[in-house]
C-alpha cells in the first residue's frame, strides 16, 4: 500500500546570484515496496539527505517523479515520518512537548502524552522529559527526534542517519526496536547510513550511491536471514564487497582533490595503504 | 526659565493629590494607549505575519507599508478626523498608526529568520498554512516580535502625545498646556510620568518575558 | 460632511482658547452663561492649541461653534470652506516686540534681523509684514532682507529669545507682554500702532453655515451668552482676569504674573463691536505680501445680523 | 473640501518645475534625514551593542533608554532648541532622537539572539571583546539589524517632519504651511513625495540588501 | 608544554526559574599528558561535551579547575582548537572564509588563504570553497569545522566526535591524517567518540565516563604498537572489554528508566539478548 517509486529523479541547485548550478544527481530511479526496508549509503555529499527530502516532499526534484502509495508527493505528508539529519526540536518546548506535538493531531491530549512517554522511554530519556532542547547533549537531542518519528507511526520513515551521534550500546538497542517496529507494524523504511555493518544488519536492500556525477552506483540484496551476525560469512563477505566499492568512489574524489599531489610523498604515505589496512569502522 | 527638579516634584504632587489635573489627564491616556497598543500590536502582527508568509503580499501590500509608514502622525490628523466623526477614535487611530508599523517590520523579520529547518520539520507532522504559522513560525519570531512590541509601545505613546493636541485632553494636551503657559516645571513633570509608565512597563513585563523567552530559546548564556 | 452637527439633541459643541483675548468665552463657560442660555441642549466644551486645529474640528464636525483668531477662518473661507463669522469677541492683542540686545529700536531696523511668529500668514504676521513693507523691508520669503521664522509656539519664543536665536517677535497677547515684562524685551510697536491695531478683531465668534442654519435658536443662545460676558468683563477687570487665571491654573497648574496679566490686559479690548471693513484689509494685505495668490473677496464671511439683533434688544 | 488627486498632481507639478518651492524643500529636507538617519544609524547601533553585550549597561543605561524612547519629539523640540544653539543641530538633534530608538532595540535584540554556539566558536579561535562584536555579532545580527535601519529610515522622516516645525524650511515646513492656507492638494503633493522617497529607498537599497543577507544566511527557501 | 590537568573538576547546571539543578559529574581528575593522545567514551548524556568545553574555556567548572600547560583555564584560547560536536560554521563566510577566519590573526592573507585551501582539499572539499554552509550535506560542514581546526594548528586539540557524520572510507582517511600530524607535531589530543574501535585505534588511554552519577569509570591503557587493526587478537581482546563495561552502564539506564517493565514481556524482547548479540559497530 505504501510502497515508494522514485522514478528518473534529479535535482540540481539553482545559484540565481551567481548564474551557476550544482547537479547533484540525475535520474535516479528506485522501487521500493511496501514494507520494504531499504539503506542509502554513500560518501558525505552524494545527495542521500537530498534524495530523502525529496521523497519527504520537503524539496522538489528538478525532474522525476516520486509515487508514495500511487498517489505522487506534491509535499510533505504525514504518511511519510522523518528523523532529520540534524535534531529539529522546537527550542522553546520541551522534550515532551516537542514529541506531543507531532501526535497531538491524530491523538487525545492524554494519549498523546501517553504515547509519547513511552516512546521516550524507549530513547532511556523519561527523566528529561521537561527539559529544553538546549539543556540537552548532541545524542539526547537526536534521539529525542528519533522519539517523536516512530511515535508518530507513518506507513514510510525515513531517517536521515538517525544513530550517528549515538554509542554503540544505544544504537544496538535501537537496532532492535527499529526492526521490531518493522516487522510488527510493516513500515516502509528509507535508512541513510555511513555505517557498512548497520546497513546490512537492517536492510532488504542496500543503495550505493557516488558522487561526481551522482546517482546510483549499485544495489545490494541482502538476501540471508535475520537477526544477521556480523560473523557470519555471508555478512563479512558483503561489508567487504560494498567496502570495496565505496572506497573506489572516495578514491575517484581523491584523485581529483589532490590532482598532482596524488602521487606526492606526503599523499602517499597517506593514503597508499588505504585499501588494505581494512579499518572499516 | 530653566525648569528646577524639586518643583517639578512638587507640580507632580499636585497635580496627582491637588488640583487632580495629572491623574485625570493620565487616566484618559492611559485608556487610549492601552488600547491603541493592543490594537497596534495586533494589526501589526497580522500584517507582519502576512507580509512575511505571502511573497505576494510582500510586494504589493508590503510597498503600501513602507510607503505609509513614514508618513508623519500629524497629517494623518486631519484625515483621522474626517474619517472617525469621533475625536476618540481619531486619536486611536493615529496610535495605532504609530505602533503598528515597527510591530509589522519586526515580526516580519522575525518570521523570516525562523529556521527554515523547524518549518520543515513541522511540516512533516502535517503541520500547515494557519497551524503552522500560529504553533511554528509566531513562536519561533517572539523574540523579534517582543522587540516590535516594545517600539509599539514607545512609538504609540509619541503618536498619543502628538493626537491629543486634537484637544480632547489627555497627557499630551496638558503637557501643550503647560508648555504655552510657561510651566515648564510640569512638562518636565509630565515626562517623568510617561518614562516612568515606560520603565514600570519595562521592568513588571517586557523585562521578565524577555528573560524568560531568553532563557528558554536557549539564547542566554 | 457632518450630521452630527445638524441634530438638534446634541450638546452644542463650544470650541475656544486658554487665552487672554479669549476672555468672554472663559467668562461665559466659568460662570455658566452657555448652559443658562441654551437651557436643555447644554454645551460642550473643547479648547484649542491653535486655529488650525480649530477649523479642522469645525470642518470635521467635531465642532459646532468657537471662538478663534480671524486669520486661519479667512484663509479657511478663501478656499471655500463653509465658515461664517457672527460678530467679534476681542480686537487688538498683537505687540512687536525685539529681544533685549537685539539692536532692534524701531521698526526700521528690521533689516537683517530675525522674527518670528506662531504661524506663516498668521494675523500678526501679516501685521508685522504690512508695516515693515511700508518701510520697504521684506521678508526673506519673498526674498526681502528680514528672516521670518513661523511656527513658532510661544514657549519656544520664550526660549529663542533666552538664546538670543531671535532678535523680534509679533505676538499675540499675553506673550508679548510676558516678553517684555519677563525678558526685558522692548516694545518696537504697542498693540493700537500696528497695521488695523485698533480695529482688527484678534478674536472672533464663527460657526458653519449649515449649523447656523439648522440650529439658529442654539446660535442665539450662544451669541447672548456671549454679549452677557462681553459686558461682564467691561466692568469687572479684576474678576475677569482673576477667572482667567483660575482657568489657566486648572490647566497647567500655573498663573501668569499678575503684572503680566494686567499689562496685556490694556493691549486688547473685549468687544462685541465688529469691523467687516479691518477684515477685509487685513485679508488684502495678506495679498499684497503674497501670502495668498488669490485676490480676497469675503463676501458672505461676516454676518452680524444676529448679533446685532441681540445688541439692539 | 476633499482634496483631488489631479490637482495634488499639477500642485506637484507647479512646486517642481514652475515656483520651485518642493525642490527646495526636498533638497533641505534630504539633506537633514541623510546625516540624521545615518548619525541615528551609527548610534543606534553602537547603543543596541553596549545594551547587547554588557549586562550593567543593559540595567542602567538601558533603562534611560527605555525611559526615554517614549517621550515624544515635540517635547524634545524646546529642549533641543536650549541645547543647540543653531536651529538646523536642533532638528538633527530631533531626528537621530526619532531614529535611534528603533536601531537600538533591533541591534540589541539581534546580537542577544546571535546563536551561543557561534560566539563560542569563535572564542576559541582567539576573537574577544571588539574584535568578537565586530566580526561575529555584528555580521549575525545584520538581519534584525535590517529591521532597525528600515524603522530608523521611517521614524526620521517623521520626527523630520515634527521638527521642520521649527520653522527653518523643508518639507514638514511647507507641508504645515500648506495645510495653514488649506491647500490640501499641496498636502496630498507632499505625501506623495514622502511616499515615493520611501518606495525608492525601500526598492533600491533596503530590498535589494535584504534579499541578499537572506539567501547569503541561508533563510531563503 | 602542554599537558593538561583535570583537577577534580565537576559540572552542575543550575536551572535559576525552577530551582532545580542536575549534575553531571563531580570530582573528575584526568592528566592528559603533553603530547598524549586520550579518547572519551561514554553513553550519550554522560557529559563528554561539557567536559571538553571546561576544558576549551567555553564553559565554566562548578568545582575543581583545568591547567592546560601549567596555566589555570580562565577561558578559551587559540593554544586549545576545538571541533564541535555541531559544525559551528558562521552562515555569512564563505567555507574558504570559515576556514580563514580561524588563522587569519595569525598567518597573512595569502598565507592564510593557502594553508586553508591546503586543509580544505585534505578534506576533500577544494570544489566547495565558495558555497555558504547552508549549501552544503551535514557531513560536508563537519569536514569544513576539522578542516578549520587542524588547519589552526593549536598545541592542543580538542574534537567532540568529528568524524560521526562521515563515511567510513572518507573516516579512515582523516584517521590517517590526524594520526600524521600528531606524530609530526606533537600535539595533545583529547578526542570525544562513540566509536570503541576509532578510539582504540587512535589513542594512547581511552577514558569511559559513565552516567547517573557521571565520572570517570575506567581508563583503559592501549599499549599495543602503532598501525594497530581490529583482526589482532589485543584489539579485538580490549574492544571487547571496553564494550562489556560500557553496555553495563547502559543497561544501569535502561533499568532505571524501565522500571518495573524492564522484566515485561516486550522489554524482554527488546533488551534480553542484548549481551550476546555482539554487534557492536
Ligand atoms: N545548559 C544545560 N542545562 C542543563 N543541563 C545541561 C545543559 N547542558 C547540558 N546539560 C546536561 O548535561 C549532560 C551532559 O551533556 P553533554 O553534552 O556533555 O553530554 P555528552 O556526553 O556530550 O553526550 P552526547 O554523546 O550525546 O553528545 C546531559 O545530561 C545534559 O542534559
Ligand atoms: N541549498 C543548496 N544549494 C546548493 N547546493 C546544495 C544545497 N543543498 C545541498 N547542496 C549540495 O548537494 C549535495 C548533496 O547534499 P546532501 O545533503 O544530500 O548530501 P548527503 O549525501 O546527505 O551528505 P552527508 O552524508 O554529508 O549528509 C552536496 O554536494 C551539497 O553541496
Ligand atoms: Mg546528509
Ligand atoms: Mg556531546
Amino acid at each position: 500500500m505504501s510502497e515508494v517509486k522514485i522514478n528518473h529523479v534529479g535535482k540540481t541547485f539553482e545559484n540565481k546570484q551567481e548564474q551557476t548550478s550544482y547537479t547533484v544527481f540525475e535520474d535516479i530511479d528506485l522501487h521500493v515496496k511496501s514494507g520494504e526496508f531499504v539503506s542509502l549509503l554513500g560518501p558525505s555529499g552524494c545527495g542521500k539527505s537530498t534524495l530523502l527530502n525529496i521523497v519527504a516532499g520537503l524539496d522538489k526534484a528538478s525532474t522525476g517523479t516520486v509515487l508514495v502509495g500511487n498517489r505522487e508527493v506534491q509535499g510533505p505528508g504525514v504518511d511519510r515520518g522523518v528523523v532529520f539529519q540534524e535534531a529539529a526540536l522546537m527550542p522553546w518546548m520541551t522534550v515532551l512537548e516537542n514529541v506531543m506535538f507531532a501526535i497531538k493531531k491524530r491523538y487525545s491530549k492524554e494519549e498523546a502524552k501517553k504515547r509519547a512517554i513511552e516512546y521516550l522511554k524507549l530513547v532511556h530519556l523519561s527523566k528529561f522529559i521537561d527539559s529544553y532542547p538546549h539543556e540537552l547533549s548532541g545524542g539526547m537531542k537526536q534521539r529525542v527526534s528519533i522519539a517523536r518519528a516512530l511515535a508518530m507511526d507513518p506507513e514510510v520513515l525515513l531517517m536521515d542517519e538517525p544513530f550517528g551521534a549515538l554509542d554503540e550500546q544505544t544504537r544496538s538497542m535501537l537496532h532492535k526496536e527499529v526492526q521490531y517496529i518493522w516487522e510488527q507494524t510493516g513500515k516502509t523504511i528509507i535508512f541513510v547510513t555511513h555505517n557498512i555493518r548497520e546497513s546490512i544488519l537492517l536492510s532488504d536492500r542496500i543503495v550505493l550511491m557516488g558522487v561526481r556525477p551522482g546517482g546510483i552506483i549499485n544495489i545490494f540484496d541482502v538476501a540471508f536471514p535475520r537477526p544477521r551476525k556480523p560473523a557470519d560469512k555471508e555478512f563479512a563477505q558483503l561489508e567487504e564487497e560494498i567496502s570495496q566499492q565505496l572506497a573506489g568512489e572516495i578514491e575517484k574524489v581523491m584523485k581529483e582533490e589532490m590532482g598532482d599531489d596524488y602521487h606526492s610523498q606526503k599523499a602517499t604515505l597517506l593514503y597508499s595503504s588505504h585499501r588494505n589496512m581494512g579499518d572499516h569502522i | 526659565m530653566f525648569p528646577s527638579p524639586i518643583l517639578s516634584f512638587i507640580e507632580l504632587y499636585k497635580g496627582f493629590f491637588e488640583t487632580g489635573i495629572l491623574t485625570v489627564a493620565l487616566t484618559t491616556s492611559l485608556g487610549r494607549i492601552g488600547l491603541g497598543f493592543a490594537l497596534a500590536v495586533i494589526i501589526g502582527s497580522i500584517l507582519g505575519i502576512i507580509l512575511a508568509t505571502s511573497k505576494l503580499a510582500d510586494e504589493t501590500l508590503g510597498s503600501l507599508v513602507v510607503a505609509l509608514q513614514s508618513v508623519p502622525s500629524i497629517v494623518w490628523l486631519p484625515l483621522a478626523l474626517v474619517m472617525f466623526q469621533g475625536g476618540t477614535t481619531a486619536i486611536l487611530f493615529v496610535i495605532v498608526l504609530g505602533g503598528t508599523w515597527p510591530m509589522t517590520m519586526n515580526v516580519r523579520m522575525g518570521i523570516k529568520n525562523v529556521q527554515p529547518l523547524l518549518i520543515r520539520a513541522a511540516r512533516t507532522m502535517g503541520y500547515k498554512g494557519y497551524e503552522l504559522i500560529w504553533k511554528v513560525m509566531i513562536p519561533a519570531s517572539i523574540p523579534s516580535a517582543l522587540t516590535g512590541v516594545r517600539l509599539s509601545w514607545a512609538f504609540g505613546w509619541r503618536a498619543l502625545m502628538a493626537a491629543e493636541l486634537l484637544g480632547r485632553g489627555g497627557l499630551g494636551r496638558t503637557l501643550l498646556d503647560a508648555r504655552d503657559f510657561f510651566n515648564m516645571e510640569l512638562v518636565i513633570a509630565i515626562m517623568i510620568i510617561i518614562a516612568v509608565i515606560g520603565l514600570i512597563v519595562e521592568y513588571c513585563i517586557f523585562n521578565p518575558i524577555e528573560r524568560k523567552v531568553l532563557t528558554r530559546w536557549g539564547y542566554a548564556k | 460632511t457632518s450630521t452630527s452637527g445638524s441634530n438638534t439633541e446634541d450638546e452644542v459643541r463650544i470650541g475656544y482658547f486658554p487665552n487672554l483675548d479669549h476672555a468672554a468665552a472663559i467668562v461665559a463657560k466659568e460662570k455658566g452663561y452657555f448652559e443658562e442660555e441654551l437651557g436643555e441642549r447644554g454645551a460642550e466644551f473643547t479648547h484649542f492649541p491653535n486655529g488650525n486645529d480649530f477649523i479642522e474640528a469645525l470642518e470635521t464636525g467635531n465642532l459646532d461653534i468657537g471662538y478663534v483668531g480671524p486669520g486661519p477662518a479667512i484663509n479657511y473661507f478663501l478656499t471655500g470652506g463653509d465658515i461664517v463669522v457672527l460678530g467679534a469677541a476681542a480686537n487688538g492683542a498683537t505687540l512687536i516686540v525685539a529681544r533685549e540686545g537685539s539692536g532692534i529700536e524701531t521698526l526700521e531696523d528690521f533689516g537683517g534681523k530675525s522674527f518670528c511668529t506662531p504661524g506663516n500668514g498668521c494675523t500678526h504676521n501679516v501685521q508685522l509684514e504690512m508695516m515693515l513693507k511700508e518701510l520697504g523691508l521684506e521678508s526673506n520669503r519673498v526674498g526681502g532682507t528680514v528672516e521670518h521664522q513661523s511656527r513658532i509656539a510661544p514657549a519656544n519664543m520664550v526660549a529663542m529669545f533666552e538664546q538670543g536665536q531671535i532678535d523680534a517677535a509679533a505676538a499675540p497677547e499675553p506673550w508679548g507682554t510676558y516678553l517684555v515684562e519677563e525678558l526685558n524685551a522692548h516694545v518696537v510697536t504697542e498693540w493700537d500702532n500696528v497695521f488695523l491695531g485698533q480695529t482688527l478683531a484678534s478674536v472672533v465668534v464663527v460657526t458653519s453655515t449649515q449649523f447656523l442654519e439648522e440650529n439658529p435658536e442654539a446660535v442665539d443662545a450662544v451669541l447672548r451668552a456671549h454679549k452677557q460676558a462681553v459686558d461682564y468683563t467691561q466692568g469687572n477687570t479684576e474678576d475677569t482676569l482673576e477667572t482667567i487665571n483660575n482657568h489657566l491654573y486648572d490647566l497647567t497648574q500655573n498663573r501668569l504674573p499678575e503684572t503680566v496679566l494686567e499689562n496685556a490686559w490694556s493691549r486688547m479690548a473685549v468687544t462685541t463691536e465688529t469691523h467687516a471693513d479691518a477684515l477685509q484689509a487685513w485679508a488684502d494685505a495678506s495679498y499684497e505680501l503674497k501670502f495668498m495668490d488669490k485676490e480676497p473677496n469675503l463676501d458672505g464671511f461676516v454676518d452680524t445680523s444676529r448679533l446685532d439683533a441681540i445688541l439692539n434688544q
